[in-house]
């Protein structure tokens, strides 16, 4: 299955950076995600899409074991990142986190000031050999997170007083600070204005050059632009998965093709 | 190594024994001996936990020491116990200033506090409200007494020498061994009622005293150092025509006492500086005799002092 | 006092080590930070540690194995130990080396240690009371002790141990106690972090928390001479519910005063934490500030709570001073809340601290009682987690 | 716009005017919130009686009577080898310099030309306090030169007199009392009038240690204050690290079994377990087995610390509980271990609960005495323990238990005494509070 | 000042919902909302869009005084609810939230079970008379919320556990449920898939032919589909106010040119 899969898109191997085997979440009961296999590639963006409630974020969290904090979550299957399996026991989550970084849903912004937010990342990954170099990674995560002219007269306030946008933007930057090698956006932009919002995809366009970046969308359109492969999610199940724009021009699976048919606007 | 003596034990004792410390440490070059009260049982207790520096060297109690306890010293290596008696305790009973007088006998304490009592030779449920429901010369005032808790070794004091004393007296003891057998009889003699008017204390004679100061129609059961400290709140009852005193309860017409002790760990002498000199000052004239500073504050100093004096120069040791 | 000495010298060399650690790895990164595993402090950390927990082990233990004799040797040894641990930092320390890790692991090896001495004390507590329960029940019998419903220690024998009496004073005095201080607390908590001025809350929670710093006997003094007689004239006599100064009522009255802080503290911190987009969700619905309280903020603070209210009965249960002076110490049975009662640590210090032979049933039966209290509570406990658990309401 | 349709006639409810419901719903409201600043007046109002209560009975402690009076130190009573020879001194007992001071006191009151009806000999004696000749020899043997000179003295004077001018002792009560007596108390008054005699403030209070039962007036807390700082400061360092550490462990790390369900019952248990069970377990644990002294701070902090342990555990993991997971993902999310998620970020959004247990905690050991009954800390001290570490193993007493010894004893000076230690007890609380909550106020936030 | 713009629009006095006159928000020392006038009509759609953070969420948050539970802001200027001024010291704020609903930025269901989620406006406003009404009521909000059939089968799980999106619509049937008369949603698609958007925006429709909605959104689109009316808000001003049709084709302000213009996708 393997091969055929390999064959099939005529991946090089060598770009894969995730791969996922025979992924299975429960929560408690139920069935979250349901056999899923694919394979993420280096220097790529790759947009997952489907439903409210398919699993995207569920997915999303396995990839760096963020999963590991729900208590009633269990996850089955396989999945390697540079080919080394991130749940084997020997693996340390923590540095796999500090190589594959997340920006949740939900914008979660520490208690601190903006300035701190920003530098915790850097500071606990010692990135930043003095303050002025700290300073300089601060402003430029927020600069890409298109938040600098916003908050450089306000670095010390706190961050939970930001506007929903703005909390947003601040954990892109937050995330991004880190220099992660693969960073798993979850509906990024979702509280974010058109100008905003293609700030943060010339961002993301920039980030893949060097890394790869996962970004959860319901934006049919965000996908378009931003990504180059696509997977689609359905109850679960990763139903289609290739490159963006053969799913949107040319989608196989029928439900793939109605979700993108019902787009608007 | 520890310089300075531990004592510990009754509370009692206690006052006594802060006295001596004091005056010991005042008066001699070694420190002031460091002196805890628990209680005599509790004292005792760690007096027997054994030998070395960190057990204490003199427990203080109200009591003899028991045999029982003197067979848990001896396992845990406690071997050499000096009984030291330091004089007496006498137990009084004491009402608000302000109140009736009263003339007591221990058959009246009976009749007011026992579960049952002989009316008209038949054994029935303490029916007696007030004090002169007991006896016509008693005032006329509702009986309630404030009795020290089953904790206090006052208690057994008070059971023997006032209640069982008084059903003897009152004729009571002979109806109820008659009716309830010999040991049943005894103690029914000594129970007393629960419907109120006995309140046992389990606290302090301070305790006692503000009882009585909130419900003002109460007696209570006092040592004699702690009336006397309070001779301007307290008025003190006599017994059997007695009152008491020093000089009545040492002669022995005052006839609810009970002797005070100390132990010492004789092992200790010699390894904690100035033991046997404590144990001297403590019992000799200066300190315990009728003149000193315990008779001041209350003690009924011991007649055969003297005995006791040679005894503890001697480091006589308790035989069974 | 050589122990110290060592104990001084180890403290010294960690910290050298934490300086010679760090340094070395920046050294051995050529000054550039990022090149480290981890940061150049958790060297630092992993040096001072290694350096200085092995020795203090070793001296804690041998303090505790073996008091007395000659301290020399285990100084000397100690010192080496800190040294080689010294040395095998050092030795590590590596750009490559994850600090981090082997410092978590130890500082997780503490947590852990710290966490065994709640268990070491239950162990403890349960051994020291054992011991002297199963010499009460050679010379007293279990049925009576556990079904007896009179209690009367007596001197030189015959005594009647029943623990109902106790049992019945702890739990009606403990309830009364928490009557008072579960509402007081809960609406003082309530009104603290949902309706004071930052600056009311400021001093009254303060303020409040000193009711729990006076020492009980002066809340024993305000039962005996205030409390009691008051609700003597005022309640129990006009009621014709008898006449004792001191009762249930009092005793419990004046408990519940001293345990609003427990419950009032505590709870406010909880009810703080609530995050207030619950609050703003409730409020945006149309609620009042009560309504979104009492079916939004306590549900989600209910853990919090129950551990405050668990620790309030737990305190009420453990109380002696206010219950001797407040409630008498006459074991009874009885419903009516006027009427003296006693409990059972009240009467487990009393026979601990009296004048009975210590090898006697009467002193005895503290241990006993304190054991049998133990498991009462135990239940009590389990109770509580598992209430808990049905009810708790995990925000977000 | 506007397929709205115009609805001109439907009434609208006024937000002035509420309907039967809302008012009904309000008039909860009101309810709720009333109770709310009821609890907080009632519990305010029952800690202003109390300390009210504290503070009237006890700020007599911190006022002292003193007399002062010319002392003729007679060598022919002190010295009598004449070779001031200080071993020859010291036997001279305090007796001695009792006798002096009685006849001191009358040499003034003859000079004075003072004359009492009915004045004993033992209203004169009784008169000074029985620390007067202590002190007095004190000053003789260190400096032996004084013998034969006349110095004068300033000593106190007995409980008895000093609670005449403290209110506590009446003409009237001294007539009863065994004692005093009214011609002694006429006498003071007149030593007042010649100005020899005077009510002072008194430091000693704080500084002396203990004295016995008949000397009331000269019992301080200074022991019991060094006593109960030492053990605050054993409890203080070891329980607060341990109490957070055990918690954080058990909330954060350890796993969710029925291993840790155990742990979690058991420590709420250990909450309420009679403190004096502590007592024994020290008694077993520390003195016994590990032979630490008697009666000595590092045991009662000791005893303590594992009692006060459960009251923090508690709070702290309650305050961790209620800390939103989502802070923890957001560290998790950018590489932060476990570890440094909860001492960054969740341990600082604890610490006001942290806190709180801390006050509540220590408030609580600070006020125990059952539990030091057993290891010997419930004691009469009355030489000063030396500075930590060593004075941690030295005889002290404390606070508590203090106040506990002084509510016990017969002379009623020292109710006065021991509402006095309260106060000192309170003080000391709200000093050992203050940083804590000034903490707490620094980390209090919502969010 | 008000003659002029109600002649401008010519807007008959009785159909003003809300009106608000020099609304002026600060938070702390911050000037969020700049001296606002604007009259929100009965039983129509009003979107208001602009840049994030730029006081969309404050200004609606007046509207039904949930500023009040921010300790550090203030508004000034006057707010009118069916001619009755809002921020009165006579009105009862928790009045005026029953009929002004509000649907927050971020998700924050109750950490209750789904059904008590939307029961809970229900129950505390008495709006069933008994369990069957209820359930009616809860069914009801759910299926416009177009969850129903996600969660049917799980009413009894708690809302926290539910996905990203489906706590957003939950919290829409949430504040449907209580039936207000002005339903103030602040970003409500924001986490949906278009399928979920296009019922919530049926059911926005369903709603405005009784009552009046104010929705925020990022999406232009969105904004054109849904509303009647658009206000744009600028660094804290309202910028323009009028006809949706009016404001997309023909913009009067440049700031509201350049944002609309700058729209992508
Ligand atoms: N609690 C607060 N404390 C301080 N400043 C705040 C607070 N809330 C919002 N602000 C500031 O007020 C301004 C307006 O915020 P608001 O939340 O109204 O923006 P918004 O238009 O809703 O933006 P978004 O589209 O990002 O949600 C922003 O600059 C924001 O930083
Ligand atoms: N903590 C949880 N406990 C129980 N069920 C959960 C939990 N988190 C998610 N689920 C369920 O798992 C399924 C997938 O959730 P997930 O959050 O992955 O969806 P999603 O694709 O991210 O949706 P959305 O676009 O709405 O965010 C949903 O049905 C959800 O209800
Ligand atoms: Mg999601
Ligand atoms: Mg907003
Ligand atoms: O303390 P006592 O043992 O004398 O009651």
């Amino acid at each position: 299955m393997n091969d055929m899969r390999l064959l099939e898109r005529s991946v090089d191997q060598s770009e894969i950076k995730i791969a996922a085997r025979d992924v299975q979440v429960w929560y408690g009961e139920k069935h979250a995600i349901k056999d899923v296999n694919v394979d993420l590639l280096d220097k790529t963006v790759t947009a997952f899409i489907g439903p409210s409630g398919c699993g995207k974020s569920t997915f999303l969290r396995c990839l760096n074991r963020m999963n590991d904090t729900i208590d009633i979550s269990r996850v089955e299957g396989k999945i390697t990142l540079d080919g080394e399996d991130i749940y084997d026991r020997r693996v340390d989550p923590v540095q796999l986190r500090a190589r594959v970084g997340m920006v949740f849903q939900k914008p979660n912004p520490f208690p601190k000031s903006i300035y701190d937010n920003v530098a915790y990342g850097p500071r606990i990954h010692g990135l930043a050999r003095n303050r002025a170099e700290l300073d300089e990674i601060v402003e430029k995560s927020l600069r890409g997170a298109a938040l600098w002219n916003e908050v450089k007269d306000r670095l010390n306030d706190p961050g939970t007083g930001l506007s929903g946008g703005q909390q947003q933007r601040l954990c892109i930057a937050r995330a991004v600070a880190t220099q992660p090698e693969v960073l798993l956006m979850d509906e990024p932009c979702s509280a974010l204005d058109p100008i905003a919002t293609s700030q943060v995809e010339e961002l993301i366009d920039q980030l893949r050059a060097q890394f790869s970046v996962v970004i959860v969308t319901h934006s049919m359109q965000q996908a378009a632009r931003v990504s180059q492969k696509t997977a689609f999610f359905h109850l679960g199940n990763l139903v289609e998965y290739g490159n963006t724009d053969d799913i949107f021009t040319n989608p196989r699976d029928p439900r793939t093709e109605s979700y993108i048919s019902g787009r608007i606007g | 190594a520890r310089d300075q003596i531990q004592v510990s034990g009754s509370s009692t004792v206690l006052p006594y024994s802060t006295i001596v410390a004091e005056a010991f440490g005042e008066n001699t070059d070694f420190p002031t001996p460091v002196v805890e009260s628990g209680g005599s049982s509790a004292g005792l207790k760690k007096f027997c936990e054994g030998v070395g520096e960190n057990t204490i060297d003199i427990a203080n109690a109200s009591r003899p020491i028991k045999a029982s306890e003197i067979e848990a010293c001896k396992a845990a290596g406690v071997t050499e116990i000096m009984e030291v008696r330091i004089g007496y305790d006498g137990i009084v009973f004491a009402s608000d200033i302000e109140g009736n007088d009263f003339a007591f006998t221990p058959a009246d304490w009976f009749n007011a506090l026992a579960a049952e009592v002989v009316v008209d030779g038949k054994v029935v449920a303490n029916p007696h409200a007030k004090w002169s429901d007991i006896r016509a010369e008693l005032p006329d005032q509702e009986i309630l007494a404030f009795v020290p808790g089953t904790k206090h070794g006052t208690r057994e004091v008070f059971e023997e020498k006032v209640i069982a004393a008084g059903c003897e007296e009152s004729g009571a003891a002979e109806v109820l061994k008659a009716e309830k057998g010999e040991d049943e009889g005894a103690s029914a003699c000594m129970a007393l009622r629960t419907d109120g008017k006995s309140i046992d204390i389990d606290g302090d004679y301070t305790e006692t005293l503000a009882r009585i100061q909130s419900a003002k129609n109460g007696i209570g059961v006092f040592g004699l150092s702690f009336y006397e400290n309070n001779t301007d709140k307290l008025k003190v009852a006599t017994m059997a025509g007695v009152n008491p005193s020093t000089e009545t309860i040492a002669s022995g017409e005052y006839p609810v006492s009970r002797p005070l002790f100390f132990y010492v760990k004789k092992q200790h002498i010699g390894t904690v500086p100035g033991l046997k000199e404590f144990a001297e000052f403590f019992v000799s004239d200066e300190l315990a005799g009728p003149e000193g500073p315990l008779a001041a504050y209350g003690l009924v100093a011991d007649p055969e002092l003297a005995a006791t004096q040679a005894a503890v120069a001697d480091e006589a040791i308790l035989s069974e | 006092m050589p122990v110290s000495w060592t104990l001084l010298v180890v403290l010294a060399l960690a910290g050298a080590g934490y300086l010679v650690a760090r340094a070395r790895v920046v050294a051995m990164a050529g000054g550039d930070v990022r090149r480290l595993h981890s940061r150049p402090s958790y060297h630092g950390w992993n040096a001072a540690l290694l350096t200085a927990l092995p020795a203090l082990f070793l001296i804690a233990i041998w303090r505790f194995v073996q008091p007395a004799a000659n301290p020399t040797p285990v100084a000397i040894l100690a010192l080496v130990l800190a040294a080689a641990g010294l040395g095998l930092a050092l030795f590590r320390a590596a750009p490559g080396f994850r600090a981090r890790n082997a410092v978590e692991t130890m500082v997780k090896g503490l947590l852990i240690l710290c966490s065994s001495i709640a268990i070491l004390t239950t162990a403890g507590i349960v051994f020291s009371m054992l011991f002297e329960t199963g010499h009460f029940f050679q010379k007293y019998s279990w049925h009576e002790f556990f079904f007896g419903t009179t209690w009367s220690p007596r001197f030189g024998g015959g005594s009647q141990l029943g623990i109902l009496p106790l049992l019945w004073g702890t739990i009606y005095i403990s309830l009364i106690a928490l009557a008072v201080s579960v509402p007081i607390g809960l609406f003082a908590a309530i009104y603290m972090s949902e309706y004071a001025s930052a600056r009311l809350r400021g001093v009254a929670k303060p303020m409040i928390e000193v009711l729990a710093g006076i020492p009980t006997i002066v809340y024993g003094l305000f039962a005996l001479i205030t409390v009691g007689p008051m609700l003597r004239d005022y309640f129990a006599q006009p009621l014709g519910l008898g006449n004792s100064g001191s009762s249930v009522m009092t005793a419990g009255l004046v408990m519940g005063i001293m345990l609003i802080p427990f419950v009032s503290s505590l709870s406010d911190d909880i009810i703080n934490a609530v995050p207030q987009s619950l609050r703003d969700g409730a409020l945006g619905l149309g609620s009042t500030q009560s309504e979104t309280v009492r079916k939004v903020v306590l549900p989600a603070a209910l853990p919090g709570i129950v551990g405050a209210v668990l620790l309030a009965a737990s305190r009420a249960i453990g109380e002696t001073m206010i219950v001797v002076l407040g409630a008498g110490a006459a074991a009874r049975m009885d419903l009516n809340p006027f009427e003296a009662m006693t409990t059972i640590t009240v009467k487990i210090v009393s026979q601990l601290t009296g004048d009975n032979d210590f090898a006697a049933p009467e002193t005895l039966v503290a241990f006993a009682l304190g054991l049998t209290l133990f498991v009462i509570t135990l239940g009590l406990n389990i109770v509580a987690l598992y209430v808990v658990r049905k009810y708790r309401e995990q925000y977000e | 716009m506007s397929d709205a349709t115009l609805q001109g006639a439907q009434p609208r409810p006024s937000l002035l005017a509420a309907d039967p419901r809302t008012r009904k719903r309000n008039a909860a409201e009101a309810r709720f919130r009333a109770y709310g600043l009821g609890a907080i007046l009632v519990s305010m109002v029952m800690l202003v009686i109390l300390l009210f209560t504290i503070l009237t009975g006890g700020i007599g402690a911190f006022r002292q009577t003193y007399l002062e009076i010319p002392v003729a130190l007679d060598a022919a009573q002190l010295d009598k080898n004449g070779n001031r020879d200080p071993a020859d001194l010291r036997k001279v007992l305090t007796l001695t310099y009792g006798k002096i001071l009685q006849q001191s006191l009358e040499q003034s009151i003859a000079d004075k030309g003072i004359a009492i009806a009915e004045l004993s000999d033992k209203d004169v004696s009784g008169l000074i306090s029985k620390e007067a000749s202590a002190q007095l020899r004190n000053r003789v043997l260190a400096d032996p030169e004084l013998i034969g000179q006349t110095v004068e003295a300033r000593v106190l004077v007995n409980g008895r007199v000093d609670g005449y001018y403290k209110g506590r002792v009446s003409m009237e009560s001294a007539a009863r009392d065994a004692n005093t007596s009214p011609a002694q108390l006429q006498l003071a008054d007149a030593l007042k009038a010649q100005g020899m005699l005077a009510t002072q403030w008194n430091w000693s209070f704080l500084t002396s240690p203990d004295a016995s039962d008949q000397r009331p007036e000269a019992a301080g807390v200074g022991i019991a204050i060094l006593g109960s700082l030492y053990m605050m400061l054993v409890v203080l360092v070891l329980s607060v690290p341990i109490g957070v550490a055990a918690s954080i462990y058990l909330e954060e790390f350890a796993p969710k079994n029925r291993w840790t369900d155990i742990i979690e019952v058991n420590i709420s248990n250990l909450a309420a377990v009679p403190s004096i069970v502590f007592g024994i377990l020290g008694l077993a644990a520390f003195i016994n087995f590990a032979g630490l002294p008697q009666s000595a701070p590092i045991v009662g902090g000791l005893v303590l610390t594992l009692m006060t342990l459960p009251t923090i555990i508690i709070a702290t993991r309650a305050a961790l509980k209620a800390v939103p997971p989502s802070i923890r993902d957001a560290a998790l999310g950018v590489g932060a271990s476990k570890m440094q998620s909860v001492f960054h970020h969740v341990l600082p959004l604890a610490m006001p609960g942290i806190l709180t247990g801390t006050i509540i905690g220590l408030a609580q050991a600070l006020g125990e005495t059952a539990p030091l009954l057993l290891i010997g800390m419930v004691a009469f001290v009355k030489n000063f323990p030396s500075a930590p570490p060593d004075g941690l193993f030295e005889p002290a007493s404390a606070l508590p238990v203090q106040v506990y010894n002084w509510t016990q004893r017969a002379d009623p000076a020292f109710i006065e005494r021991a509402s006095g230690a309260i106060i000192v007890l309170l003080v000391f609380l709200l000093c050992m509070n203050l940083l804590a909550i000034l903490l707490r106020r620094k980390f209090e936030r919502r969010w």
